[in-house]
């Protein structure tokens, strides 16, 4: 109980803190500097449509290339220290039911092409790599929830995963060469506004980072869904 | 020019990347617990092959842009992402510091992905990649120059450390981990906040244009910057905040926490200096209070810990308070901060990855359990490399960062931040040097067995040189460096012994350092004059006639010589000084060499200890009065003549210094260190470090008093305080003496007394009283060494130092008797012997002064000095011999030979003291015209009375001469008894040990006065070290492991600093 | 003053007249003591010829070489102080060799002696000796702090330290005495030697009933004859030294044995009232009375 | 202004759902409130002009993180904690 | 009514909920959900920020034509960089969850209480 008031002292504390900040904040009438530019060059300068994607992709690529790092790294230590079990063979699980059997045979697939589709179009409407990864990883979900007995290969995450990154940073490092710096966008034409192709190499990018995206966090279910069988 | 295509820094990242996500095509390695998943050793190594490749390549580009901008005059180059300009898109910079720091993180990456080697062949290539990502990630965070971007970064770091962490793959490990994430959570959270308030204030992410935005003048800005500032501040484990860091450096695998405690506080480091420039500068303020208080309290919590790890973690994160103080105070150190900078982390960065991969050699935390290290004295050698680089001592970058920084603090007026520096590193000493003592002392276990492959040994091996090499650079650069080359020749010899050191016999190694030594005094000392030269007999001359004794060893006396020359070449250095910085490294080199010297005895541990103690805390307040003398003499020169022109803190520096050079004297209350550092000393090394070691102090006191003359402070009369330290020094050392059962210990005692005089008789500040101390200090020399050797010669056969086990040795050991009689004759000052000469000037220059108490006090020392010398000799050499000392030889003939020596200079200085002593006057005349003595042939003549040495010795010769040849002739037919042919009552006691009266011999005096030696001083600093050990180990309970615990500091540590700055 | 070789038959003969007036010395006091005791005691020239029987006995027994040197060094002693201070005041033939040092000299010089019996005894392998040894230390050292102190006084009254100079000081008549000049001084000079001459209270050194045996029992013939040499001319030489320092003096012979004869008496009446001392506490009270005398007669100078 | 009813409601609902996961001790409870607070911030998301936003948060935070959360639950309940 | 304050105020309360769970639950899944909730109010704090009244989403397309953008669309980068938070915060929360799957195989037990291996 001494501990909760102490906690409540220091959060009034802390509150008294972000009552300022929040008192600072009166929101903005128009785009600060950065905003500005982006809005009136990110069209030009990159050809995608959302801007979200420009900024992401392009003007911010190096914290994408982070981003995906990240989750990289999440996926490798998780792999690294949630230990699989090597008999699989063991495990007595209760084969999950008909019905979800047949319902996840149709729809990984869907979800899968669902998933392709908004990392490819990710540079054109809402959505993108990291969306896209995540429908295809939780496409995944279902799959091993309808399956448990499949054994997931997980090295083809892996390498899906590692080829993914090594485009990536190949395309960045031939910006260096091929146009203005690293992950320059406009190794590639720009293309026509507004189409599919088009943006330069964005798209390919966002594509990679779906992939990536996509595999890595299947890995990292994978790992945890390893995890059930130990017990 | 470097290639900004071919060798972009971009490509550090780059490579860094793909490198790590090629080995993702490689089969993960498991744990050992799956043996069947065991993977062939090719097909293991070759992942790690890659990323070692990587990391060459990336340490290449780093290394080649320092390069060029070094020495090819290379401009700072901004690489733009995606082909916009910043702030529309994420930049890098390419500057000299970014390329320095990226080749620290990148070269530390190497060297502990090579450690690592047999590690990650057990824990497969995600590991590998995850290193990889790591090193990646801190070489972002110094060169991006994006905020968010560094968030990135920092995330990739902090999120790789946790993943790290884990290697280890244990609870506890595991536990550390989570607490680790719990708080670098809630950092990372607070810096996010700060990040986007700064974006929506300052309108960009890029640094350089926040700092144009002002964001401190903005309403509402400032906490913007607050949260940036305090959550990179948590970043570098402030303390209190910052259990999670000392847990996470004690779990992470050995080469880890290398990089994390090297690399990653380098960065994070870098970091903050590059984003304080969106503030103002009362934020630097912040910056260095933080700093200050991370490194004192650090430093405190560091004292109580056993485990090695847990205590290079607290040292580590003091060590980054110090770098964040120096970077607070940047602007008052101006030119300097950038050197200062450089030593101080260049020390850091190699010493603790240094250490922290031998932890890993010795594959023990325990400290006490260190003493097996001593199986590779290499490795000790670079241990204790690296922990005297830690420290700040010379030869190595931190001392002249130190240096600078104590001397620019000074000048700018910061005394304030000086004193608490030094302060806090007397405390990071303590359980540095405590550590390094375990290695020497403590028994190894015989069973473990040290494996040392070449993967391991090499990465310590080259930063250990590396520590050498940055020193010299560092000498080179810092001001004042070009005066320094009278060090370069001798310590070549001292690294040429270091060299040799394991192959060569001793007698070999010893006949080299004397030939060295005299070549030494030859070549640098024959220019002296004066004071100096006098010395400089003392230093070289008394140093060559004690290490003969050094031929009575026999093997290789591994670690003997190079410290042995390295002392003398400290005392050397002293006097050859001409200005402050050559004089304060001399200092230093000597208390090293004697440090070692001192712990090479058998029980010397703790008195190696506290003499290290003692000695650097004088050497820090010596520093600190450097630093004031060179603010208060409005000079900006470091010649030793700025303590002739000070003007301000005079009374300040003239205490510094004198209470520094006075912990080498041992005046009492800093003279603790003094009787266990001596007496467990070997047989030949005692001499050294008592009969010439002491008088460095002395002549620090000689430069002092000759440049400064008298000073108060508050009033008092410093000299005259010094008198009576001196005289209250003199007769309390020797009663203590007195009560010795040790017969070193008592000479250590009496050395305590002896330079009791000296202090007391400089501090008349009159002709006669500098001749007396000057007198007494040559007397001194003589007679305590061939005390020393004597009673070493003896200690060297009975193998015991406890006077009343021994008994009746006259007959077996003569020549040492006869060494100990003429020197206990000396040392209590009888006429006709050199003795005199000091109690005689001594009475003289009282009476002239009119300090009569504090004379009177001097002369009962000198009463005192009588007992104690008389039960030296007595229980030693006299009564019944004891029976398991029946047949032991006379001391070794190289051992008697100094003592002769030393007999010889005896004789000479009775018979014809105005040899010596005239000379002296002449040139003290110079400095104190009144009162000089005057000389009649040999006879001495004051004022007020005389003393004629030869008349006083022939006479004396005469009468007893005659005597002697008369009882000779009357008793010719006597022969020798036996040994218990003594009257007693009729009965032969049947044990010499109840015949042998030795044990508290002045048992009466005891009883009498024994209240005047009660160990008031010992308690006073074992009650401040205890005071010391209790505030550590009350506040270490701050770190209680909770996780919860962890997250509620550095909330609250948010909080609190919030009402501090913007409250 | 040059030495002159004729000085050493002069010193010589002062040397001779000491021994034979501590010699007599030795037996009056003894006959005194016997006759307040009703006994006749022993004869005047006893001590003479128990010195003759001494040196007439022949040894064949010997501890090893301190045994020799111990007597030797104490002789030496007791003759050094007494050659390297000028016995009569104006005379030319006895400054003896008072040229080579001062009073300073003399102070240390009396240690040699102690140092030197006190070796000879150690080596004699007695643990009594030992005993007795450190017992003696003790006291001397502690009955000399007083006595520093009350040598300082005088020293700085006379601003010297050469004996000459400070007799010459106290000439003309006997309120120029010390003894008048600085009465405290002088009072705790008298203190001091009490110590010094090894009597009651102060004489458990020696302990006669006690400690039977030491240094005089294992020294004997010859070497007893030394020590006993020693006995007749240290306290006397010791007693002319205070008689320097603080009794004017002497201008001729008479005198000087008159002065010396009753400063000797002095430590006999205070040894025949006084009951005697453990070590530790005659230690303490020289640390007590005496020692406080002595820093106000420093004092007294210093403020006065 | 059915927005701002709807931003209101959603603002309530967050909040509460946020105490909710926090102060219960069912776990289950605890994690579905959780994802239910990232799925009502992503319909916020909506209303502030941030799609993309919205779909992250809504994908990731509500729902790979929730499951997740259950892979983890599953692990370790039933032995110790409910 | 401004949504970005709104939007602002409520993941300033978030975070300090997101807190409290964290410093005072004992059972460190609960812990960990503490943390999302905080994630979740640092994003909310950062779309809130970017947030330009009556504005639309950053995307030109028939709606917002490439030359109003500047009037019309609400700023994009903070919404680019809660992207990247979100993605950095699952990691992180995955990672946080896989320490608990660990740490429960090692004591069986939930209760933060019961990893203080190491201290002082």
């Amino acid at each position: 109980m001494v501990r909760k008031i102490f906690v409540i002292i220091l959060l009034i504390g802390l509150g008294w803190f972000f009552y300022g900040m929040a008192d600072s904040f009166h929101g903005s009438d128009s785009l600060n500097m950065t905003a500005s530019y982006y809005a009136e060059n990110g069209a030009e300068e990159v050809g995608a449509a959302n801007l979200v994607t420009a900024i992401v992709v392009t003007y911010r690529g190096l914290d994408t290339l982070g981003e995906v790092t990240i989750l990289f790294l999440t996926a490798a230590i998780a792999a690294f220290f949630l230990k699989s079990k090597e008999e699989f063979s063991k495990r007595d699980v209760k084969p999950s039911s008909e019905l979800l059997q047949t319902a996840a045979g149709m729809l990984v697939p869907l979800i899968f092409v669902l998933g392709v589709y908004v990392f490819v179009n990710g540079h054109l409407s809402p959505g993108g790599g990291f969306q896209g990864g995540a429908i295809i990883a939780s496409g995944l979900v279902l799959l091993l929830l309808s399956k448990p007995l499949q054994k997931v290969n997980s090295r083809f995450f892996a390498l899906v995963e590692s080829f993914s990154g090594l485009f990536y940073v190949g395309i960045g490092v031939a910006g260096i060469f091929l146009a203005g710096g690293f992950l320059d966008n406009s190794i590639l034409p720009l293309g026509e506004f507004g189409t599919l192709l088009s943006a330069g190499i964005l798209p390919v990018i966002y594509i990679l980072v779906g992939l990536k995206v996509g595999s890595e966090l299947s890995g990292l279910l994978t790992k945890f869904q390893e995890t059930q069988e130990e017990n | 020019m470097v290639d900004s295509i071919l060798l972009n820094p971009i490509y550090i990242i780059g490579i860094g990347l793909g490198t790590s996500f090629i080995l993702g095509f490689f089969k993960s390695g498991r744990f050992q617990a799956h043996p069947s998943a065991m993977h062939s050793e090719r097909i293991k190594t070759a992942p790690w092959v890659l990323m070692i490749g990587a990391l060459t390549v990336m340490t290449f580009i780093s290394a080649e842009w320092l390069w060029s901008f070094l020495f090819n005059g290379q401009l700072p180059q901004q690489i733009y992402t995606a082909g916009f300009e910043p702030p529309f898109s994420i930049n890098l910079l390419m500057g000299r510091n970014e390329a320095f720091f990226t080749l620290m993180v990148n070269l530390v990456g190497l060297l502990s992905g090579l450690y690592l080697l047999d590690k990650f062949k057990e824990m497969g290539t995600h590991a590998l990649s995850v290193y990889l990502v790591l090193i990646m990630g801190l070489n972002g965070i110094i060169m991006t120059r994006d905020i968010f971007n560094l968030f990135v970064f920092l995330e990739i770091a902090s999120i790789a450390t946790a993943g790290l962490i884990v290697m280890t793959s244990d609870v506890k490990a595991l536990s550390a981990g989570f607490k680790y994430m719990i708080a670098t959570g809630l950092i990372s959270g607070f810096l996010l906040i700060g990040i986007i308030f700064a974006y929506y204030f300052g309108g960009s992410l890029n640094i350089d244009s926040l700092a144009e935005a002002n964001l401190t003048t903005v309403q509402g800005g400032v906490f913007a910057v607050f949260l940036i500032v305090v959550s990179l501040l948590l970043e570098l484990k402030p303390f209190p905040a910052n259990g999670w860091g000392i847990d996470a450096y004690e779990a992470s695998p050995v080469g880890i926490n290398a990089v994390i405690s090297s690399a990653s506080a380098g960065a994070t480091y870098y970091v903050l200096s590059k984003v304080l420039i969106i503030t103002d500068a009362k934020w630097y303020a912040v910056t260095a209070v933080v700093g200050i208080i991370t490194f004192l309290g650090s430093n405190l919590m560091g004292i109580k810990q056993t485990n090695a790890k847990r205590m290079l973690g607290y040292s580590s994160v003091g060590q980054v308070g110090l770098l964040l103080v120096i970077l607070g105070l940047s602007e008052q150190l101006g030119n300097s901060f950038k050197f200062i900078i450089f030593g101080i982390m260049m020390s850091h960065y190699l010493a603790k990855a240094g250490l922290f991969w031998l932890v890993g050699i010795v594959k023990t935390g325990i400290l006490k359990d260190w003493g097996i290290l001593r199986k590779k004295p290499v490795l000790v050698f670079f241990m204790g490399t690296f922990i005297f680089a830690l420290l700040g001592l010379p030869p190595f970058p931190s001392f002249f960062a130190k240096w600078t920084l104590v001397l620019t603090l000074s000048a700018a007026g910061l005394n304030l931040w000086v004193g608490l520096i030094l302060f806090g590193s007397l405390i990071e000493a303590v359980y540095l040097f405590r550590w390094f003592g375990y290695v020497l002392k403590l028994d190894a276990d015989k069973e473990r067995s040290l494996s040392t492959p070449f993967y391991r040994t090499f990465p310590v091996w080259l930063f250990g040189l590396l520590s050498y090499y940055i020193g010299y650079v560092a000498s080179v650069m810092v001001p004042g460096g070009e005066t320094l080359g009278m060090f370069y020749l001798p310590l070549a010899f001292v690294g040429f012994l270091f060299i040799i050191d394991r192959y060569l016999p001793v007698w070999v190694k010893n006949t080299l350092s004397m030939a060295a030594m005299a070549l030494y005094g030859w070549y640098y000392m024959a220019g002296l004059s004066e004071f100096r030269m006098l010395f400089a007999i003392i230093f070289i001359g008394g140093g060559i006639v004690t290490m003969i004794a050094g031929y009575a060893k026999s093997g290789k006396r591994v670690g003997f010589y190079p410290f042995v020359v390295m002392m003398y070449i400290g005392l050397g250095g002293l006097l050859l000084s001409e200005n402050i910085l050559q004089f304060f490294i001399s200092w230093e080199l000597m208390t090293l060499g004697s440090y070692v010297l001192i712990i090479r005895g058998k029980k010397s541990m703790p008195h190696a200890l506290s003499y290290m103690m003692f000695s650097l805390g004088g050497a820090f307040l010596i520093l600190a009065g450097f630093g004031l003398a060179f603010a208060g003499s409005g000079v900006s020169s470091i010649s030793l003549d700025i303590l002739k022109n000070v003007t301000r803190y005079s009374g300040l520096i003239y205490t510094f210094l004198a209470i520094g050079f006075m912990t080498k004297t041992a005046v009492i209350g800093l003279h603790i260190w003094l009787p266990g550092a001596h007496a467990e000393a070997e047989s030949d090394v005692s001499p050294m470090v008592s009969a010439i070691l002491l008088k460095a102090g002395m002549f620090g006191l000689v430069v002092l008093m000759l440049a400064m003359g008298s000073q108060s402070l508050g009033g008092v009369s410093l000299p005259y305080l010094l008198g009576w330290l001196g005289a209250i020094t003199a007769l309390l050392g020797n009663l203590m003496a007195a009560f010795q059962e040790d017969a070193k210990r008592l000479l250590a005692y009496s050395s305590v007394g002896q330079l009791g005089y000296v202090v007391f008789a400089m501090a008349f500040m009159s002709h006669l009283g500098w001749l007396t101390a000057l007198a007494f200090a040559l007397n001194h020399f003589v007679f305590k060494a061939l005390l020393f050797l004597a009673i070493g010669g003896v200690v060297m056969r009975t193998k015991t130092k406890t006077m009343y086990e021994m008994g009746g040795l006259i007959k077996r050991m003569p020549l040492s008797f006869i060494s100990v009689l003429i020197g206990i004759i000396a040392l209590s000052g009888l006429p006709p012997l050199t003795g005199f000469a000091g109690k005689w000037l001594s009475y003289n220059a009282v009476i002239e002064k009119g300090w009569y108490f504090q004379g009177f006090l001097v002369s009962i020392a000198g009463l005192v000095a009588f007992l104690y010398c008389f039960r030296l000799i007595h229980v030693i050499f006299l009564g019944q011999p004891k029976d398991k000392f029946k047949n032991i030889k006379e001391a070794p003939i190289a051992m008697l030979i100094p003592q002769y020596i030393l007999i010889g200079v005896i004789m000479l200085f009775s018979l014809m003291p105005n040899m010596v002593l005239k000379p002296i006057g002449e040139f003290l005349v110079q400095y104190f015209p009144d009162g000089a003595l005057q000389w009649d042939g040999g006879t001495a003549v004051s004022s007020l009375g005389r003393w004629s040495g030869v008349a006083i010795m022939n006479i004396t010769i005469g009468i007893f001469g005659t005597i002697l040849i008369w009882l000779l002739f009357m008793s010719r037919k006597a022969v020798k008894v036996k040994q218990f042919n003594i009257f007693y009552s009729g009965e032969a006691p049947s044990r010499p040990e109840l015949t042998h009266y030795g044990y508290n011999f002045f048992a009466p005096y005891k009883k009498a006065v024994g209240f005047l030696v009660q160990p008031l001083v010992t308690r006073f600093w074992d009650g401040i070290a205890d005071i010391l050990h209790s505030i550590s180990d009350f506040v270490r309970r701050l770190y209680n492991g909770n996780g919860q615990m962890y997250a509620f500091q550095v909330i609250l540590f948010v909080v609190v600093f919030s009402i501090f700055t913007i409250g | 003053m040059t030495f002159e070789p004729i000085q050493i038959a002069w010193t010589l003969l002062g040397l001779f007249i000491v021994f034979n007036v501590g010699l007599l010395l030795t037996s009056t006091v003894r006959k005194i003591g016997a006759r307040v005791g009703k006994r006749r005691g022993i004869r005047f020239f006893q001590p003479h010829i128990d010195l003759i029987k001494n040196y007439s006995f022949r040894t064949n027994f010997s501890h090893g070489i301190m045994f020799y040197l111990a007597p030797v060094f104490r002789l030496t002693g007791g003759i050094g102080i007494f050659v390297f201070m000028p016995i009569i005041y104006g005379s030319a033939h006895f400054s003896n060799f008072s040229f080579a040092g001062d009073a300073i000299l003399i102070m240390y010089f009396i240690f040699f002696g102690t140092l030197g019996m006190a070796l000879g005894a150690g080596e004699g392998a007695m643990p009594f000796s030992a005993i007795g040894i450190s017992r003696g230390l003790s006291q001397v050292t502690a009955a000399e702090i007083p006595l520093v102190l009350a040598f300082l006084a005088v020293f700085i009254q006379n601003n010297s330290f050469s004996i000459t100079e400070i007799v010459a000081a106290q000439q003309g008549g006997f309120l120029n005495w010390t003894m008048f000049t600085n009465p405290i001084a002088t009072i705790t000079a008298m203190l001091a030697f009490l110590g010094a001459m090894m009597r009651s209270p102060f004489d458990i050194v020696l302990a006669p009933q006690e400690i039977p045996v030491g240094p005089p029992t294992e020294f004997h013939s010859s070497f007893l004859g030394v020590l006993s040499t020693n006995r007749a001319i240290f306290p006397i030489a010791k007693t002319i030294l205070y008689i320097n320092l603080f009794f004017g003096g002497a201008t001729n012979w008479p005198v000087l044995i008159l002065k010396a004869f009753l400063l000797y008496m002095w430590s006999v009446v205070v040894g025949t009232v006084f009951p005697r001392f453990r070590t530790e506490q005659s230690i303490r009270w020289f640390m007590k009375y005496p020692l406080i005398l002595g820093i106000l007669s420093i004092l007294v100078l210093q403020l006065g | 202004m059915l927005s701002v009813i709807i931003i209101i409601a959603l603002t309530i609902l967050v909040l509460a759902a946020a105490i909710l996961a926090v102060q219960t001790t069912n776990l289950v409870v605890a994690v579905i409130s959780a994802g239910l607070v990232s799925l009502m911030a992503s319909v916020g998301y909506l209303f502030l002009s941030a799609p993309d936003v919205a779909m992250t948060e809504a994908a990731i935070g509500s729902g790979l993180s929730t499951i997740i959360f259950f892979y983890v639950l599953n692990r370790v309940r039933g032995k110790d904690h409910g | 009514m401004d949504f970005g304050l709104v939007a602002v105020v409520v993941g300033f309360l978030l975070i300090l909920i997101g807190i409290w769970g964290i410093l005072t639950q004992k059972n460190i899944v609960k812990i960990v959900i503490g943390f999302s909730i905080f994630d979740t109010g640092l994003h909310a704090i950062m779309v809130g920020i970017g947030y330009l009244k009556g504005r639309t989403a950053p995307i030109l397309d028939s709606a917002v034509s490439p030359a109003d953008a500047l009037t019309s669309i609400v700023d994009p980068v903070p919404q680019a960089l809660v992207l990247t938070a979100i993605v950095i915060g699952l990691g992180v929360t995955a990672l946080m969850l896989a320490y608990v799957v660990r740490l429960y195989d090692y004591r069986k037990s939930l209760d933060i209480s019961s990893y203080e291996d190491l201290k002082w």
